[in-house]
């Protein structure tokens, strides 16, 4: 067993150092960075936190990025669990091909979609929002939804759904008392996904939006063309993009497995 | 070929536990003499896997010893005890074909390819699989891929003892008496110890020589199919083996006599005369395929109000009403059922006396 | 899970063809259209038909472009792969070990693609990056911004960090669902640890496989803002691949007929390649449900 | 409030499942469908639920129309055979649901509730959750449900195949208290003969989508009116094997022939199927005039109380039911007798002709 676990730790420690750094930087002076190479941060500082917390051109990043990520998942698992739970419970006209022209859009690269989107939600009056950026993201994030939610439906049994319309329960009433609350760990783990995939988008977000929605991932990239970087904010922007991730990884955790599985499993 | 020997074995799933209900296996000693078929018959929930499992080496049990012809294996893993497992949904490697898996616990020992070609071919032909050979053992039917996976056992010549975790569950039912028919064969054949686990009675007392029946952790009788239906050691074993199974009626003790109500019922002769002890519970056993109901007064016989009858066309159980205990009787197709009263008749050799759930009998060196 | 035939299903589905129409059908057609066209202004446009398509196909530049995303994206697979499996069997399968272990593989794929970029930007640079300084340790004249094969293969590595937890993860699931009776029977066979390997999990995990591969395979094949921000496609145009320099071509310069040529030709080479990805994995046996 | 199917089909994809069948159950009757997995049980129940729609035909529940009404304005109520519960409901509330769906006030709710879980022996389990409980738990709960909204129709779809063999003995019994009880329609499918006689009531033969025969369970059993209804209300099922009548004798396969007995003289020479129950084939000759097959043994399946031995006659694989234990080896070459007055006759089609004169059936309850 020897192998596997020096294999593990390697791997972990592969993925553990450059996130290291990262941190290690945002506790520098841009001098120190720039000065010596040095493992710990010499004069520890949290400066580079102070800039970003408090200059809005910096904080307004996370905040719109956080709104139209949560958009987003709000409107791919609203629009994706009836039409998960059409797929998991009846066969209909064209299922099959709707199915695939689902996933296929799970393939279309984002760059092709940035010139008509671009113009789309221009003449919609919609550039520059957060919805746009929401809308956009349902390209990929919709399909995934659809695809995870209805590998954990078919895992609830059809009969449990006959045994409550016996019972009498419309449809709207069944669904919503019964039905969501059986899927719950499929819900959080395709919220998980939503989540991800449009949180860490730079293209799109950054292609739909100029002030008003920008996302952070475009304010950094911005400030890395600008002469004379400075690498300690850079950093410490950088570091403050994994907290939200890593606090939505922590509640679903339990369900992470299965839902990786896309709910096959 | 192994005897297998349990001493003072005993599991609990809890770390620390101390109450006897903490116990999966209650403290036993048991031995599995070589070369017999043994059935471990119980309900869900009494142990029979868990004994299973620390027989195979997946479970160390928390006190006692597992020996295999006398040698401590109770700290062996399971590859090194020798034993071949058929579970209750086959397990066939299905990328491979029929005669792969056969071949395969003997490649993996390391044996030449020409020994395995006769060794795979001879067992191939014992389970008439030889026609599909060639196939991918994944496309086969439950019944063949359980028959490979027994397969895989039976090709080893080290192979001590064979265990079955409730194999003809996901069998369908017309297949079940070919396999069950096929595993006499076997049994007949290859003279190896096999321990079959089941929840089925009909699987039990059809498969094995000795039935070893578990009851809530605890053997509560060893013995053959014979044993069980005329000299139950327990009043679980009673119940459970059988449809419908014994009638109990709770009584007293005068010499050779149960009192029931004040009737007085004939015991069968080896019934000890032991002098009754306060506290103990007594309580009379008749099967009621021996239980006879007859409709004019008897000499000796217990008044019975019928309360149902079932018809199953071939035979007829009458529920009836008597001194407070409901019992039933099988009656044959013809025999009728003249009225709503009549007397129950205990036939002497077929009444036995139970103490505390225990079959009180003459001790016939077996102690249960 | 018997389905029962009922067309009604149509108005639980519809909200998802409507958004998804909307964001995907409506775009797809103005890309189509401009691709036929020469576009001066609103007003005036001339249909030229598949002119843009052939100056797309012979574009020497373009050519380049999709030979290095394509080697790219096979050598993606060929590492990823095999490492994920291999880190999937390392990972412990029950208690809290194992629930650290996913948060911890978990991590890299939430961070933002430019945020990745930046990290291996600091990290390989030979003065302040500690990655940079371990390997010119090591005897290597190692940098990404001026040495082409340096930039690609950092690049290859990011890639590696950043995607082979979705891999491990995938499988790790797929592992997960393999009942304990067959390594018990195959313990009982005296079975090798490769033996388990190849005769039990390797097969169970085809289906899970062949998610990984082609998502894989997808999301490498459109990789834009990490290489954009390590090394902004340089040096020259070595790590410059087909997402950036469609990125260039239809906001950068404004000529919209070619733009949406190579945007409908690119998204058909995935579709193809994603086509042969699963008929050939499907060809190894049974394949997954669709 | 009768039921009557008039001409319902079903067919799925091209593929029959009930051929165009008619039958009428009576109001507060208790009816069981007895037939092989895959005869069409299910379907036949699903039909009447109003879960399937029939391909044709029309359903009538008190001579209304109800072919078309969703099964949620029907008053049904369906046990099935895996224990379908809300799995995020507490026992209460899963017993409860059909009335609070119904609007039905608070404290009605909580005294029906708690009458039925007193009936089913769950009155202590009310607040647990359903995967608390075992097997045989589960399924009271989703048949206190199923009893508590006094539904006109009440369909168990082999509510006890799932369970342990002893617990499916006991539950039996108290099945049949409960269910004789209840006035609405009750259908009760079964796979097994032994639940449809104990049960008793009308019983339904259905075999490959059709419906062979319907009467009580005894009768059906005494009166199979084809060798498959013989086969499918017996168990194990009726032993069938060619034979003739000729020259004022009858000779079943391999066995001697034999003097005709009474109740078949009346038939003309010629071939026939006969059919003799497991329970008439013995193990030692009653009477001269017994017929006797030497064969050997295929399998002794004990069971307990009786000992099934399997053997091959003319090709088929027939069985002697015998009381008590008999540990027969495989291959043990033995002798079967069958008295004449024991054989059932049909024609070479397999239709009924004559069975043997039928012993009282005895006082009944």
């Amino acid at each position: 067993m020897k192998a596997r676990h020096l294999l593990l730790i390697g791997y972990v420690i592969f993925l553990m150092l450059p996130l290291y750094w990262l941190l290690n930087m945002s506790f520098k002076t841009n001098e120190e960075i720039l000065g010596a190479f040095t493992l710990f941060p010499n004069e520890f500082t949290l400066d580079n936190y102070r800039v970003i917390l408090t200059d809005p051109s910096w904080y307004m990043g996370y905040v719109n990025s956080i709104i139209y990520v949560t958009l987003n998942t709000v409107i791919s698992l609203a629009v994706a669990l009836p039409a998960a739970y059409a797929f998991s419970r009846y066969t209909f006209v064209g299922d099959k091909h709707l199915f695939f022209w689902l996933l296929t859009n799970r393939m279309a690269p984002p760059a092709v979609f940035l010139l008509p989107f671009f113009q789309l939600y221009s003449s919609i009056g919609l550039f520059d929002t957060h919805i746009a950026v929401a809308l956009a993201h349902c390209l990929f994030n919709v399909p995934l939804s659809v695809w995870i939610l209805e590998g954990f439906m078919s895992g609830v049994p059809k009969e449990i759904d006959e045994t409550a319309f016996l019972d009498g329960y419309s449809f709207p009433r069944f669904f919503l008392t019964i039905f969501i609350p059986l899927i719950r760990s499929g819900i959080g783990v395709t919220a998980f996904f939503c989540f991800m995939f449009s949180w860490v988008e730079l293209l799109l977000a950054r292609t739909l939006t100029s002030v008003n929605a920008k996302p952070i991932a475009a304010i950094m990239t911005r400030t890395v063309s600008a002469s004379g970087m400075d690498w300690g904010v850079l950093a410490a922007a950088g570091a403050l993009t994994i907290v939200p991730g890593a606090l939505v990884i922590w509640f679903v955790r339990n369900h992470l497995a299965k839902g990786f599985a896309l709910g096959r499993v | 070929m192994a005897r297998i020997e349990l001493s003072r074995l005993a599991h609990s799933y809890q770390r620390r536990p101390d109450k006897a209900e903490d116990f999966a296996l209650k403290p036993m000693d048991h031995v599995w003499e070589d070369g017999e078929a043994y059935a471990l018959l119980g309900p869900s929930g009494c142990g029979k896997t868990t004994l299973l499992n620390i027989i195979s080496g997946l479970l160390r049990p928390t006190s006692g010893h597992v020996l295999f012809d006398g040698r401590d294996v109770t700290d062996l893993p399971t590859e090194d005890r020798n034993i071949a497992q058929v579970f209750q949904f086959p397990v066939v490697y299905d990328t491979m074909t029929v005669y792969d898996n056969l071949a395969f616990p003997l490649r993996n020992r390391k044996i030449s390819e020409h020994e395995i070609q006769n060794r795979v071919g001879e067992i191939a032909e014992m389970l008439d699989l030889v026609f599909c050979l060639k196939q991918r053992a994944g496309t086969l039917a439950s019944d063949a891929r359980q028959k490979i996976s027994l397969g895989r056992g039976l090709v080893r010549t080290d192979v001590s003892a064979i265990l079955f975790d409730e194999p003809l569950t996901v069998i369908d039912p017309h297949l079940k008496n070919s396999l069950r028919r096929k595993l006499e064969e076997i049994h007949r054949q290859s003279k190896l110890t096999l321990i079959y686990v089941t929840h089925d009675q009909t699987e039990a007392l059809t498969f094995a020589d000795k039935v070893v029946v578990m009851h809530e952790g605890e053997v509560v009788q060893v013995g053959t199919p014979q044993d069980l239906v005329e000299h139950p050691a327990h009043t679980f074993v009673g119940y459970f083996v059988g449809s419908p199974g014994m009638n109990f009626l709770s009584c007293d003790v005068d010499g050779n006599f149960a009192v029931v109500d004040g009737q007085r019922i004939r015991l069968a002769d080896d019934t000890p005369s032991g002098a009754e002890r306060a506290g103990d519970r007594w309580e009379l056993g008749i099967r009621p395929e021996f239980l006879q109901l007859v409709f004019d007064r008897p000499k000796e016989g217990l008044q019975a109000k019928i309360t149902n009858i079932e018809d199953f066309g071939s035979s007829k159980i009458v529920t009836a009403a008597a001194a407070g205990n409901t019992l039933r009787v099988r009656l044959a197709e013809e025999d009728e059922v003249r009225g709503e009263l009549g007397w129950l008749v205990f036939p002497p050799e077929r009444s036995l006396l139970y103490r505390n759930a225990r079959l009180f009998r003459e001790p016939t060196g077996r102690r249960q | 899970m018997t389905k029962t035939q009922n067309n009604r299903a149509w108005f639980l589905v519809l909200p998802v063809v409507v958004l998804v129409a909307f964001s995907a059908i409506v775009p797809l057609m103005t890309v189509v259209n401009y691709s036929v066209q020469d576009i001066f202004d609103i007003e005036n446009r001339v249909f030229v038909g598949s002119e843009w398509y052939r100056e797309i196909l012979l574009d020497d530049g373009l050519q380049k472009a999709l030979l290095r995303q394509l080697v790219f994206s096979f050598a993606i697979l060929l590492i990823e792969i095999p490492l994920g499996i291999a880190v999937a069997l390392a990972m412990p399968s029950r208690g809290r070990w194992a629930s650290l272990t996913l948060v911890v593989l978990a991590l890299p794929l939430l961070i933002p693609w430019n945020v990745v970029g930046t990290i291996w930007q600091i990290f390989g640079r030979a003065d302040i990056g500690l990655g940079g300084v371990l390997v010119t340790m090591l005897g290597i004249d190692y940098n990404y911004a001026v040495n082409p094969f340096d930039a690609w293969a950092t690049v290859l590595v990011m890639d590696v960090w950043h995607w082979t937890s979705l891999v491990a993860l995938l499988c790790f699931s797929g592992l997960r669902a393999i009942p304990d009776a067959y390594f018990q029977a195959a313990r009982i066979d005296g079975a090798s640890n490769w033996a388990v390997f190849r005769h039990i999990q390797l097969p169970k995990l085809k289906n899970v496989l062949l998610i990984a591969v082609l998502l894989r395979f997808m999301d490498s094949f459109m990789i834009y803002s990490e290489p954009f921000v390590l090394t902004g496609g340089g040096p020259g145009n070595s790590t410059t691949f087909l997402s950036q320099t469609l990125a260039r071509l239809a906001v950068g310069q404004f000529d919209l007929g070619p733009a949406a040529a190579f945007s409908l030709i690119y998204f058909l080479i995935i579709l193809l390649f994603c086509w042969l990805f699963y008929t050939t994995m499907m060809q190894l046996g049974r394949g997954p449900r669709v | 409030m009768p039921l009557v199917f008039d001409n319902i089909s079903k067919t799925v994809g091209g593929e029959i499942h009930i051929h165009p069948t008619d039958f009428r159950l009576a109001p507060g009757s208790f009816n069981t469908l007895l037939g092989r997995a895959g005869a069409g049980k299910t379907t036949l129940l699903r039909l009447m639920a109003g879960l399937d729609r029939p391909s044709g035909g029309h359903i009538f529940v008190r001579d209304r129309d109800v072919t078309k009404m969703p099964v949620r304005r029907r008053n049904v109520a369906m046990v099935y055979q895996e224990f379908v519960n809300y799995p995020n409901f507490t026992v209460f509330d899963n017993i409860a649901s059909p009335l609070k769906v119904a609007g039905i006030e608070r404290r009605e709710i909580d005294r029906r509730v708690r009458k039925v879980a007193e009936m089913i022996h769950l009155e202590d389990y009310l607040h647990r959750l359903p995967a608390e409980l075992s097997g045989g738990q589960q399924q009271r709960v989703a048949l206190a449900r199923a009893l508590v909204k006094d539904a006109d129709l009440l369909l168990l779809d082999e509510p006890l195949a799932n369970l342990d063999f002893k617990l499916r003995e006991e539950l039996r019994l108290e099945l049949r208290n409960v269910l004789t009880r209840s006035n609405a329609i009750v259908v009760y499918a079964t796979a097994e003969p032994q639940e449809a006689l104990a049960l008793g009531g009308n019983t339904i033969i259905v075999d490959e989508g059709r419906v062979l025969q319907q009467g009580p369970a005894a009768g059906v059993y005494r009166q199979p009116g084809s060798v498959r209804t013989a086969q499918l209300v017996g168990d194990p099922p009726m032993n069938v094997v060619a034979g003739r009548i000729a020259n004022a004798a009858i000779q079943l396969g391999e066995g001697n022939p034999v003097a005709v007995p009474e109740h078949l003289r009346a038939l003309p020479e010629g071939s026939y199927l006969f059919g003799v129950r497991p329970n008439h084939v013995l193990m030692k000759r009653c009477n001269s005039s017994d017929i006797e097959i030497r064969t050997r043994v295929d399998l002794a399946e004990i069971s307990g109380s009786e000992t099934s031995i399997h053997f091959d006659h003319g090709g088929s694989s027939w069985v002697s039911r015998l009381d008590g234990v008999r540990p027969l080896g495989v291959d043990e070459p033995i002798s079967v007798y069958i008295e004449p007055q024991r054989v059932f006759a049909f024609d070479p089609r397999g239709a009924l002709i004559a069975a043997p004169d039928q012993p009282t059936v005895g006082w009944s309850t």
